[in-house]
């Protein structure tokens, strides 16, 4: 497995069109993640980013278009294919075993992505730290007995377990306290850091905007901005993705 | 829909046709003396059940019965008739068994249902069957009194009733010392009904004896409370009123508890097979055969195992195949007895004409006008070892020995 | 003679056709009789299942008990000397009963814990009937009387009941057919697709839930009564559970939901086994192996997997798309509105509504009206408790004490969801929720009808639920797409036939839900004329949107939810321009401490 | 009442072999959503097959090793061939129960074909009884439930240690999130087959050398397992072993005390009443049915 500290890994999509049993959620969506950034994909409801964010981690198979990963084309491979190349979500509602221990969370999150048993407890110990007390603390706990936010952070570090090169997140910051959400894109920031590619999904804009250096706008399935996260036009495409054009 | 509905018409025009086509192909081909009698060929149709609990049972009747005959059909048959015993498999249960008897009364039009098997199940089929059909019924494995006290016009057997059977045990059980008899039965009315005999039998050796009678659902798996219960009850004897696999797995929990009186048990528990699957915990059981053991060196059963080895190489020999293959022989003698044409009428006659007739394996059997019921005697056993032997002479279910 | 009628006349002369061949004239041999016998029993007992998963969704593997019924009704009653025609009677209000009682707890259950507890039930039922020995005889069983008839001197012989069974054969086919055709069976349908859209329309699910279940009892019991007469001797194993199995492979085979699915399937089970009788495994060979295979590869049964191909094949179940749909304005729309439905009356006013999930509130205080006729636009980020407002709406959350939601003077909150309909409220789908099984005529016939009330009080003279739903495809543009499945239709189509289906209720308060999620350019400027002239028409409208610009342009006053508080309310431009609102949706940078590349952004942009 | 004890452990005894069904249903169904009618009957042709090879001179501890792993493997084949080609459609969980019914139903017949329907002698791993509390139990019967016991607590030890046991249990939570998480779900579902049909299995063997080796070995106790099942709640492991135990106490007790021929009335009833009344089972709390 790559050495996850130094390497951020790359995933792209081109000419992506899904459609759901006839209804179009995405048409013509390309997008290249660079490595080692760190990416907000924003949209409102219903414009296709959960979709993409699927697509991206080979969860959904799109009906037209391709993915690669580290520049290999992997449209057709299966989740688990991106698990084992360091692509990682964090699906939307999180997606916890609600019923199992939190420690048991986070080791499958290393087991997911094919690896031994002292390997699964030495990331285990790197990935403790991260974590809010609750969850250190509570390693017996049903995962189901976390708060909202406690559960987002365990959901992040079951996503670290797997030693990503690029993470994906889907709605982190989804019924979340404001500080709380901070505390999601603390962590992210410092992934990201060290050289993990973070791709972070979300209809608020305002947490993702702080720390995402590229943006990309997401409107009724189709991109209609790409690029810087700090320019004007940027702000620009929000305004319009959201709230249609100033009249 | 329009669509939909014109081939649902075509659809009920061709079952209509398909119904025609049966109708026309029930109709006899050819002409016949009487049903199911040809120049060349007998039909006879049983029921016995192949599948479910009791099929320990009718697997080896049906062979016995079968493989008498095949013999007879190898040698010819029956004044060039071969004989042609369509057997359905009823599984023990009563309403297949009323379709059965339809089946083989109307589409196979069988002269006679001969050595068909159950008692509560072939008490399904006698509505359509004697009522309404009025086809004789030969040699049932299986009846209940009023079946024979008095004789009905249509209906003849060689096996002797089970309450006979139940008071004679009942008898047996007290004169070899019981005070207090234990009857376990099956909680089904056939079963229930000759465990009530046991009661006579017992208290005609002495009005002070008790009987507890004692119902376990039939093909109950697990005996483990109820053999508790029993050792708890410490009865002097035990009655076993109940199908084979039943008494196997009854005996086996009441050996595990220690708890070891003398048993007894009816006809049907009588086979090779029993001892078998019932091992150490069997020993010592009495009961009573119907046919002299297969053991036995004479002439009839060397016939027996030589058809048996020959038809039915998987069979060992055993009693109960034995007693279906002295069954058929009787019939086959009752069938050569006919005088004049064959119909279901001078078919009766040939039967009753066996007066008295010795088989060789059974007790000589005798028929009647009004005896409908061939044989009333049975020779008591024991399994001793890997074997049934037998205990005293054969004594007669009618009176007190 | 319309179609439907001429076929059920076919049926009933070919009926009482094969009647007088299986009767007393001994036109056939006794052995076909009874094959006869026994195939019309086994159909009526496999139509009453079929039924009930057809129509229903509801599996039964317990309907034995109800067989169980009426063929021990007919056994003891016969004993009296009461007439077939009084045990038919009898048993169908027995069975009815019983089955109308269990059929109310259905919906509680998930198909396959309702398959069991049936299961579970006859289980217990064949127990019931090895002990009750005065009544059934027993685990021995007990024999059959002759059925003695109004219609014929003497009894009638045991081999000529085969009589008895085709004619209630013939009976329960009319039934099955009528109830599949007709109304009911639509209703059931509905129920079975979109337990909560049914809801919307004024269907109390487990009320047609009972009322299938007990008239699938009821025919069922139908089947012991034949059984028993052309067997003459019945005993619980042919109410045991494998005759139940039984009668799952003949539904399965045959195929759910079609009568001529039952005539098959009830075939199958019969001629397997007289088939086989001379190979005794073969007959479970046949059905183990016929079950796995036809739902491994045909899925829902022979006779609709042919129906399935023969539509396929003659292109039934694709949209001719040369034919466009011809687009609706805004006047042509409030036209229609006006004609199905009165303009709304009374304010909506929803008041300190205030939703608890754990401790966590998912609405706090929310309060605003919709005056009659106006739009009122819901928006807010996700999670911010405009589902759970919906659904507070709907009936199905149960808000807090201190909320009060009232439509004029009517408290809406002490109505189940399905009474909402009555007093004309309505609410579309995100995802549209048609029901699956229903063509969109179907569908709006069936809704049509339920809205007949409504717009009698109203005084509405189109009320007849025919010219109702032919306006509604006329004036929606949705001729060409009227005899199609949803699932065979475009989404936008099936948007449009889903506001259809709130003005066949006749419903003048429509909430909906994501009108515009998953629509194309096209189809949303036609909604938007849809729902411009439905509100011309008088119609109060509540659009929950996160299309914010659709719902800014469409709505005459917007309430904007965040964490599930209100955050502000007003007209479409002052929300605009609302910082609040702002923030909700793209944060601000004011209040919590900003990143390094947010802080060089901001000062970029001073 | 002076026996009671003695009815009561004889009951846990019995109640070994509902519980180990018990426990192979729930593991399949947990897995999987297929309630699956053909386990005892896929265990009982396992013990039939193996019942030729130990006539053949197998040991015959041997052969409940192969019992376990022939049943093992047809439960694997099982899963592959018929239910995983379903798919998930809307029906599937009620669909799926009926293909096991079929698959019983051809069970059935093949074992009919294969060795007929006469019962057969099946040799015990050990003779002999031992008495506890004034009653005798066959050390066949004590076996089956130290067996029982120890093929429980390893497979709880696999759920609630190893790596892949844990994965096989976060599948049962959520099987989407365990395939977002790159667990195999058709890996899962075949070890879970394989694991369910094992120690059915094992309960088929000892029933059979309890009495005889025949078709029906399971019905009745299948149907046992399942009032087990309900007790217990569909979803839950400790839960099926508990009721199975608890119905074969229960099954004794009714025997012993009531009426030896009111205990299948007894059974059913239990289930009816747990089914109306607590759908989720006694025992069974958290989560409800998958579906």
């Amino acid at each position: 497995m790559a050495d996850t500290k130094t390497k951020g890994g790359t995933v792209a999509v081109a000419g992506i069109v899904h459609r759901y049993a006839g209804v179009l959620a995405l048409n013509g969506v390309s997008l290249d993640v660079q490595p080692g950034t760190f990416t907000a994909v924003l949209g409102p409801n219903g414009a296709g980013k959960s979709t993409l964010a699927q697509i991206l981690c080979g969860v959904l198979r799109p009906t037209q278009g391709s993915v690669t990963v580290d520049g290999v084309a992997r449209t057709r491979r299966s989740r688990r294919a991106f698990v084992e190349d360091g692509v990682v979500l964090v699906p939307e509602g999180r997606r916890l075993f609600g019923q199992l221990t939190v420690r048991e969370n986070l080791l499958l999150g290393a087991y997911g992505a094919r690896c031994g048993t002292a390997e699964m407890h030495r990331r285990l110990a790197e990935t403790l730290p991260l974590m809010p007390r609750a969850v250190q603390e509570g390693q017996e706990r049903a995962a189901a007995t976390l708060s909202g936010g406690e559960q987002q952070m365990l959901a992040v570090g079951r996503a670290i377990m797997a030693a990503p090169r690029t993470i994906v997140l889907d709605e982190p910051s989804l019924g979340l306290a404001p500080i709380l959400i901070d505390k999601v894109y603390e962590v992210l920031g410092q992934l990201n850091e060290a050289g993990v590619t973070v791709v972070v999904i979300e209809q608020i804009a305002a947490h993702a905007m702080r720390y995402a250096k590229s943006l990309t706008v997401l409107d009724r399935g189709s991109i209609v901005y790409s690029g810087s996260a700090t320019d004007d036009a940027a702000e620009e495409a929000l305004k319009v993705g959201y709230l249609g054009h100033a009249t | 829909m329009q669509m939909f509905a014109h081939t649902r018409r075509k659809l009920i025009v061709a079952a209509m046709a398909a119904c025609g086509a049966l109708t026309l192909g029930s109709f006899p081909s050819m002409a016949q003396q009487s049903p199911g009698v040809t120049d060349k060929e007998i039909k006879i149709g049983a029921w016995i059940p192949l599948t479910g609990p009791i099929a320990v049972v009718g697997v080896p009747q049906k062979a016995g019965f079968e493989a008498y005959i095949n013999m007879i059909n190898d040698r010819g048959g029956v004044n060039g008739r071969k004989i042609n015993w369509i057997v359905e498999d009823n599984a023990y249960n009563p309403q297949r068994t009323a379709t059965a008897a339809r089946k083989l009364v109307t589409r196979d039009e069988v002269l006679a249902i001969v050595h068909a098997n159950g008692t509560a199940q072939s008490l399904a089929a006698f509505p359509y069957l004697l009522e309404e059909s009025k086809v004789p019924f030969f040699f049932a494995y299986a009846g209940l009194k009023d079946w024979w006290y008095p004789a009905r016009p249509d209906l003849y057997g060689l096996f002797v009733n089970l309450e006979n059977q139940a008071r004679l045990l009942g008898r047996w059980a007290a004169k070899e010392g019981a005070k207090n008899v234990m009857v376990v039965h099956s909680a089904l009315m056939q079963f229930e009904v000759v465990a009530k005999e046991v009661i006579p039998g017992v208290k005609s050796v002495s009005q002070s004896n008790n009987v507890e009678l004692y119902a376990a659902k039939f093909d109950t798996q697990d005996y483990g409370p109820i053999a508790i219960d029993i050792a708890k009850k410490k009865p002097d004897a035990l009655i076993f009123i109940l199908a084979q696999p039943d008494i196997v797995r009854l005996s086996k929990e009441l050996a595990q508890q220690s708890f070891k009186v003398p048993s007894y048990t009816y006809a049907p528990t009588v086979a090779n097979s029993f001892i078998e699957l019932g091992g150490p915990a069997v020993q010592g059981l009495r009961s009573m055969s119907l046919t002299v053991p297969p053991e036995t060196d004479n002439p009839a059963v060397k016939e027996y195992k030589d058809a048996l080895a020959k038809y039915f190489p998987n069979e060992k020999p055993d009693y109960i195949s034995l007693f279906g293959f002295a069954n058929a022989k009787v019939f086959v003698e009752g069938l050569r007895r006919v005088k004049g044409p064959l119909t279901r009428e001078s078919l009766k006659a040939g039967i009753e004409s066996l007066a008295p007739y010795d088989s060789g394996i059974l007790a000589p059997v005798s028929f009647a006008r009004d005896k409908h019921l061939g044989m009333t005697a049975t020779q008591r056993v024991q399994i001793s070892g890997n074997r049934w032997v037998a205990v005293g002479t054969p004594v007669d279910g009618d009176k007190d020995w | 003679m319309s179609p439907a009628n001429m076929r059920r006349l076919g049926i009933v002369i070919a009926g009482l056709a094969l009647a007088i061949v299986v009767g007393p004239y001994r036109m056939v041999g006794d052995y076909v009789q009874f094959i006869v016998a026994a195939l019309s029993f086994y159909f009526i007992a496999v139509l009453s299942v079929n039924m009930l998963a057809g129509l229903c969704g509801i599996w039964s593997l317990g309907h034995t008990a109800y067989m169980a019924i009426g063929a021990y009704m007919a056994a003891n009653l016969t004993k009296m000397g009461v007439p077939v025609e009084v045990i038919v009677l009898a048993s169908i209000a027995l069975s009815f009963v019983v089955g109308y009682i269990l059929g109310l707890s259905a919906g509680r259950f998930s198909v396959l814990y309702f398959g069991l507890l049936t299961m579970a039930l006859a289980l217990a039922g064949t127990e019931i009937i090895g002990h009750w020995t005065a009544v059934t005889g027993g685990d021995d069983g007990m024999k059959v009387g002759k059925a003695i008839t109004l219609f014929w001197p003497q009894p009638i012989e045991t081999k000529n009941a085969a009589m008895i069974c085709v004619i209630l054969a013939t009976l329960a086919y009319l039934v099955g057919e009528a109830v599949s055709n007709s109304q009911l069976g639509r209703r059931w349908l509905a129920v079975k697709g979109q337990r909560i859209a049914s809801m919307s329309i004024g269907l109390k699910p487990h009320v047609e839930n009972a009322t299938a279940f007990g008239m699938s009892s009821a025919i069922a019991s139908l089947a012991g009564i034949g059984m028993a007469f052309s067997m003459a001797y019945i005993d619980p194993v042919a109410f045991s559970l494998d005759s139940g199995v039984t009668l799952i492979v003949g539904t399965v085979v045959g195929g759910i939901g079609s009568t001529l699915g039952a005539v098959v399937g009830s075939a199958f089970i019969t001629a397997v086994p007289e088939l086989a009788r001379d190979a005794q495994a073969v007959a479970n060979f046949v059905y183990g192996g016929a079950m796995i295979a036809v739902l491994l590869f045909l899925g829902e049964g022979i006779v609709p997997a042919i129906r399935r191909r023969i539509r396929h094949w003659k292109g039934r179940d694709r949209v001719n798309t040369n034919v466009p749909r011809q687009a609706v304005d805004a006047q042509a729309m409030a036209r229609l509105v006006s004609e199905l439905m009165p303009p709304a009356r009374h304010t909506l006013s929803l008041n300190a509504v205030s939703v608890q999930f754990s401790g966590l509130k998912a609405l706090d205080d929310v309060t605003f009206d919709i005056a009659p006729g106006t739009a009122v636009g819901l928006i807010g980020p996700n999670g911010a408790g405009k589902t759970s407002l919906l659904n507070v709406l709907s009936g199905f959350y149960k808000p807090l004490a201190t909320t009060t939601v009232k439509l004029g003077d009517a408290d809406i909150l002490a109505l189940p969801p399905s009474g909402r309909a009555a007093l004309g409220m309505g609410r579309t789908f995100q995802h549209a929720e048609l029901f699956p099984e229903l063509t969109i005529r179907q569908m709006l016939l069936t809704v049509a009808a339920l809205g007949r009330p409504l717009r009698r009080a109203n005084q509405i003279a189109l009320n007849e639920p025919e010219a109702v739903a032919e306006r509604i495809i006329g004036g929606l543009g949705l001729a060409p797409y009227a005899d199609y499945m949803p699932s065979e239709l475009p989404f936008g189509v099936q948007k449009v036939a889903d506001i259809g289906r709130v003005l066949a209720i006749g419903a003048s308060v429509v909430s909906m839900d994501e009108p515009f999620s998953g629509l194309d350019e096209h189809e949303r400027s036609e909604l938007r004329a849809i729902l411009r002239g439905m509100r011309s028409a008088g119609v109060s409208i509540l659009i929950i949107d996160h299309a914010v610009q659709e719902v800014l342009s469409l709505a005459d006053k917007v309430v904007v939810l965040d964490f599930g508080k209100m955050l502000a309310t007003g007209e479409p431009d002052s929300i605009r321009r609302n910082p609040e609102v702002m923030k909700a949706y793209f944060g601000s940078s004011h209040h919590v401490e900003p990143s390094p590349e947010t802080s060089a952004k901001e000062s970029a942009n001073g | 009442m002076g026996d009671l004890p003695a009815v009561i452990v004889s009951g846990i005894v019995s109640g070994s072999a509902y519980a180990l069904l018990a426990l192979g249903i729930v593991i399949i169904f947990r897995s999987t959503d297929t309630v699956n009618f053909a386990i005892g009957d896929i265990g009982t042709l396992a013990v039939f097959m193996t019942a030729t090879m130990i006539a053949a001179g197998l040991p015959i501890w041997l052969g409940l090793i192969a019992a376990i792993i022939t049943a093992g493997i047809l439960g694997i084949i099982t899963e592959r061939t018929l239910i995983r080609p379903l798919g998930h459609s809307r029906n599937y969980v009620f669909i799926a129960l009926v293909v096991t019914i079929g698959l019983g139903l051809l069970i059935h017949a093949g074992i009919f074909v294969g060795w007929g329907t006469r019962p057969q002698a099946f040799p015990v791993l050990i003779e002999g009884t031992v008495k506890l509390f004034g009653i005798a139990l066959t050390w066949n019967k004590i076996l089956a439930a130290g067996i029982a016991a120890v093929a429980m607590i390893a497979i709880a030890w696999f759920f609630k240690k190893t790596p892949f046991g844990i994965a096989m249990r976060a599948t049962a939570d959520d099987p989407v999130a365990a395939r977002m998480v790159g667990i195999d779900s058709g890996r899962v579902a075949a070890i879970a087959w394989f694991l369910g049909c094992g120690i059915a299995a094992i309960a088929s063997f000892f029933l059979a050398a309890d009495t005889s080796l025949n078709p029906n070995l399971t019905l009745s106790p299948l149907f046992r397992a399942f009032a087990g099942v309900f007790l217990g709640g569909l979803t839950s492991m400790a839960g099926a072993v508990i009721g199975g135990f608890t119905i074969g106490v229960l099954d004794n007790v009714a025997g012993r005390y009531i009426s030896a021929s009111y205990r299948d009335t007894m059974v059913f009833a239990i289930i009816v009443l747990v089914l109306f009344i607590r759908p989720a089972g006694v025992l069974g709390a958290g989560r409800k049915e998958r579906v």
